[in-house]
């Protein structure tokens, strides 16, 4: 990774983004304190969450050329101040729920790396045991439930999280990221509407990488501007700046205060980039995608952006900058080694977890 | 033992459930306020309040994506469909969501839930409402399936459906809601997977389920005054299918007719008829042969929907044919 | 039909709305000629059509207490300005299609009243040949596209005969009716991302009789102005008062415009009331809505409102209102007969229509 | 005649009938700017233009439903699902709607359409992205269900699927399109509801169809050298099921094995199963057998999923097993 200190323009969906009318007065740039008022020590371990999920991913990249990781594997890289940003803002008794482009997310929730790559390689070590694999990351020690592969299935999900939160009379909540090819499907739209008609304290996250698959957004959604749908369910909407760890911060803690006071929804989106392709068989650019705007966008590396913020406060050394990221490749090395040195699933392990013969 | 309609017989499970666990509720199209649309949930709002007798909207897929999330979390949520037309819209989340989130999570996320409602058809409703699907479902491995045909299996099954760990899908039946029977009172459960033989009889076996159980039982009392007497298998559940009862039966009567609402194509009775022909190959004296509807969707036609639904006669028609009497 | 001339208030549910924000900016009351500018003999059309569905309505609910009738039987009685005014101003080229509760919208759109109620009745004589019934009356002749049972299923049906029109450069446009209780259901929220993204010419028409079944729309709905709705599709709403025969005249007017010339879709809510239960098996009152909420609305019946109308400006005896009400009364009488009188489908049409042998 | 892969073969039918007629339609998730998912319609946009091959938002129900209502007012759309396991959204446009247009109209609206897509497992995918549908949809009156195995029956089931002016669901496989066979040029039409025989034999017969013909001729091949000659019937459509080829093979050689991909419960092979103790009751040495997938979700690790799936081994097994021979 590039390290030295770059001008950081705003990527392109920012630019074009501003033309519009915000959809909403709480936008990005008006956190007060700089940096979100973040001390140097939680700075670090935002930069080190993010270096972690980026190093990690790069890693999967190559064992699924190897053949060490089959099926469908979907790359997070570029969205990490997302993961990062929101995990860092909640409790532990929360609950997070995702789509299939989970092992940022599952990272930056805390989930062990050593697992997370099991699951990947189709280990009995895996968080799944092996039996779910890069789209279905589920971790009950961090209420971390899945890992989905069905565009929208797992929104209503969420909503039913929040219903059993509402029910005991909680004040957890519940996160819900999914992309913004996501919001034209029914189950988006079923379960913002019972979100808010019911008072659910679930926060609703569109990763909006501008693309679903090969599909850009202008193509699938009559009203690019997304939360304006939100006005529909009389939920407040908010778009944010994905790429800067800070408003990601900033735009949780507004919808978390939410949900937690007066359980209220809220829909998020934070604007980002897919630096990867879809998934691993589609190539990063050329097909629907031209280089010039994947490398505009990479310049608003959320890494780099958080780093050179950290840079300019003058704190964070290059010497600090690689031991943090000596440690993160150093846990990547681990969890390879540790998936690749696990033990497959036995046979018998194909009919458990079918059924459970417990009853109340 | 009183006798008790099928609908009242759910009522009691539901409520005394719902006594019984204040994680288990209910959620619907109309089951609170209106009391149910077929009013299996009379009374439950007064007794229960909003929080655990909970009216949808009309977003099947969304509240039964909401059963699941619940689920996962601790709860143990029925999710009623208006009547099972309806799930269609649904399944995805009970066969995608439900139906695998265990063996997805490794056996970390058990769906203590139900998905609960009329199935099949009633009197002209058309088409698009009086579809059978037991078969679609119990094609379905992480599910379980129960089809009661009499109040008690209704109540003892639904209270075991509720207490199970397991996702459940229970099919009831607008024509059955009124019948009646005779029903334990409390504590009366009903174990998934175990047939029952409503009746006993040496000349042929009737394999069944659901509303095609009185059907067995009404034919079974005409061909008796012929001497020919009937050895009635309710299923009661469709998954898992108690694979030894039926084998059983068929040992002893060498004869085997299966009798269901839906339709013929992959039907319930198909794989019967394949459990069947592995299980007692040496013991078949003629063809299983099944009654099921006609291969066309229901008409709304009074005359044409009596002559597409399976009834008594095709059934006694099958039970001649298999005995070589006609 | 009592036709005494009464003030004539608004009905509960356009005063609640108009304490919140119109939706649009063309809303009810502001059309300029009187009653939108017909002529005395479109008037007396009008309130033809509407009498017709009337008095066609209450013999099926006759029918349907003496067993002629079965299954499932809703009734539009209360809701017929919308039909009448809609069906007046599209062409007999364009298409229509709706949902079960169809009598009304398949009557004002000139189907064969004989054909309609032997389809009630389920004779062969009826337009599906007694296969489909009340809720799935379809007439390719007039382009009546049906009756479909399932909520919010017909909905992107209509956005494909919007897409055919469009693929074919027709300036036809696709009429397609549901309930206010429709819009929660993700078919919906699919279908008018799809119209709008591609420009389908589609006149979606929200039958808001404020319940759906035994559930008001405030307990099924986030946001009850479900015109806002529109806004997330990037699409025209607008509300309108569909007591009033001539505001609906206005609005699809507008909409029809729209969708010939602009190509574009239309979102229209048309405020009314449903007079009788949800369905033949439902209490007209007393479980979920109070008699006093629904006499206060049937003084806003839409046949009273266009009589009163008609009858102020001095254009209409009491004798010519019963020669046109006897003349409706004679039409449902000799629909009833016909109906009666014609054969049962003959048991081999049981296995007919289930597949054509056709091919191209 | 040509050697082309399967992909390559469904693409000459689209283009042919694109050609042939246009009020023939492609529409679904990435068909046209990025050429198809899985490369099916590659070219296509090319050569048809944005209206005629139209990329969709992900909104299975959504465009299936524009599909029908195209499919009503004359236009003959193909709705191409990117999986089969995206279609579960999209069941009541095809059930509810395209299957029961014609029968609720009296006759009045044919659905000229065809739901086209990849069906089952490929490799690794995992629960939610590995399911085979053929028994759902074939158990659907108003529905055509083709599943062909070999290229030249994908090119041949399409064309006369597209030309047909009913509702045909046309099952493909992420496993097949890179598979390579004898395919003719230009007009090449293989009728609905006619199975081919792929291989003949008198020791025993194999009735399958979809991705498991491959399976069949390979253990065919293998048995030979063990002087076992298998007869395969290939049903090539499952909707309907051409059942007098499956009698004509069983009352030959007196043994049937059923290959599907699917899982067992209701599965296609009970359904064949059925119509085999029906018509050939006298004729059978031995109960049918059945190879199918086990009855558990589908795992993602690579060794599990390989026992999961109905293969070579669990084939020729069932064989011999028929055959007495274990
Ligand atoms: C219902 C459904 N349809 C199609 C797919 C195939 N698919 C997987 S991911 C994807 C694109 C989703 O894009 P987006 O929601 O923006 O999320 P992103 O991949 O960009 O993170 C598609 C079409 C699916 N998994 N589910
Ligand atoms: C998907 C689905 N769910 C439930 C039903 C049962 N049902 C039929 S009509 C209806 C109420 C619809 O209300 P609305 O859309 O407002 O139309 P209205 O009946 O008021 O004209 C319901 C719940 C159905 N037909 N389809
Ligand atoms: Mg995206
Ligand atoms: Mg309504």
């Amino acid at each position: 990774m590039s390290t030295e200190a770059k001008p950081v323009p705003a990527p392109a969906s920012a630019q074009k983004r501003r033309e519009k009318p915000q959809s909403s007065p709480a936008a990005e740039g008006e956190n007060k304190a700089p940096m979100g008022g973040t001390t140097p020590e939680e700075r670090r371990a935002l930069l080190k969450s993010m270096l972690l999920q980026r190093r990690f991913e790069e890693r999967c990249a190559e064992a699924y050329a190897l053949g060490k990781i089959g099926g469908f594997c979907h790359l997070y890289i570029g969205q990490e101040a997302i993961s990062t940003g929101t995990m860092s803002m909640i409790r532990p008794d929360d609950y997070v729920i995702t789509a299939y482009r989970d092992h940022g997310q599952a990272l930056a929730r805390g989930i062990s790396p050593r697992a997370i790559m099991a699951e990947l390689f189709g280990r009995d070590t895996g968080t799944s045991g092996g039996k779910g694999g890069s789209m279905h990351i589920f971790d009950k020690e961090t209420n971390f439930l899945g890992g989905h592969g069905i565009v929208g299935g797992h929104v209503p999900v969420a909503a039913g999280v929040g219903f059993a939160i509402k029910y005991r009379r909680g004040n957890q909540l519940c996160v819900c990221f999914f992309g913004e090819a996501a919001v034209n499907i029914g189950a988006f739209h079923e379960a913002l509407n019972l979100a808010s008609l019911w008072d659910l304290p679930v926060i609703f996250i569109i990763e909006n990488n501008r693309y679903g698959m090969g599909t850009a957004i202008s193509r699938s959604t009559a009203n690019e501007d997304v939360v304006v749908r939100a006005q529909g369910y009389r939920m407040v909407g908010e778009s944010v700046d994905g790429q800067d760890v800070f408003a990601v911060r900033d735009a949780i803690s507004r919808a978390a205060e939410r949900a937690r006071k007066e359980k209220r929804p809220t829909l998020l989106e934070m604007r980002t980039y897919r630096f990867m392709g879809h998934s691993m068989s589609d190539a990063v650019s050329g097909t629907y995608r031209t280089k010039d705007e994947l490398e505009e966008n990479m310049k608003r590396d959320p890494i780099i952006v958080l780093h050179n913020m950290m840079h300019e406060a003058g704190e964070l050394t290059e010497g600090d900058l690689h031991k943090i990221d000596d440690e993160a490749k150093a846990i990547a090395q681990d969890s390879w080694d540790f998936a690749d040195s696990s033990p497959e699933p036995p046979p018998e392990k194909l009919y458990t977890d079918v059924l459970t013969d417990t009853t109340s | 033992m009183p006798v008790v309609t099928y609908r009242d017989a759910l009522t009691q499970a539901l409520r005394e459930e719902l006594q019984r666990d204040d994680r288990v509720f209910l959620m619907g199209e109309e089951v609170a306020q209106y009391n149910g649309a077929y009013k299996v949930s009379k009374g439950l709002l007064d007794e229960f309040g909003p929080m655990r007798i909970v009216d949808t909207p009309i977003t099947e897929l969304g509240f039964a994506g909401v059963g699941v999330g619940a689920a996962m979390v601790g709860l143990r949520p029925i999710v009623e469909f208006m009547t099972w037309n309806f799930a269609l819209l649904a399944l995805d989340q009970v066969v995608n969501a439900a139906a695998k989130m265990l063996y997805m999570s490794g056996g970390q996320y058990n769906m203590p839930m139900v998905f609960r409602g009329p199935n099949g058809a009633a009197l002209q409703l058309s088409a698009q409402h009086s579809q059978a699907w037991e078969s679609w479902l119990a094609h379905i491995p992480g599910l379980k399936v129960c089809t009661p045909g009499t109040p008690a299996d209704a109540k003892g099954l639904l209270k075991a459906a509720i207490r199970d760990d397991n996702p459940v899908v229970f099919l009831e039946g607008e024509m059955l809601y009124n019948t009646k029977g005779e029903v334990p009172e409390g504590e009366h459960v009903v174990p998934i997977g175990v047939a029952d033989v409503k009746r006993e009889g040496g000349d042929c076996s009737i394999i069944t389920h659901g509303k095609m159980v009185l059907v067995a039982m009404k034919i079974a009392d005409d061909l008796a005054k012929e001497g020919i007497n009937l050895d009635i298998v309710d299923l009661r559940t469709v998954r898992p299918i108690d694979v030894e009862a039926i084998a059983q039966s068929v040992q002893k009567t060498n004869r085997a007719v299966v009798l269901e609402e839906g339709w013929e194509i992959c039907g319930m009775g198909a794989q019967v008829v394949d459990f069947i022909q592995r299980e007692c190959f040496d013991d078949l004296d003629a063809p299983v042969l099944r009654v099921h509807q006609e291969d066309v969707p229901m008409p709304y036609a009074k005359n044409l929907e009596r002559l597409a639904k399976p009834d008594a006669a095709k059934s006694i028609a099958a039970v001649k044919k298999v005995l070589y009497l006609d």
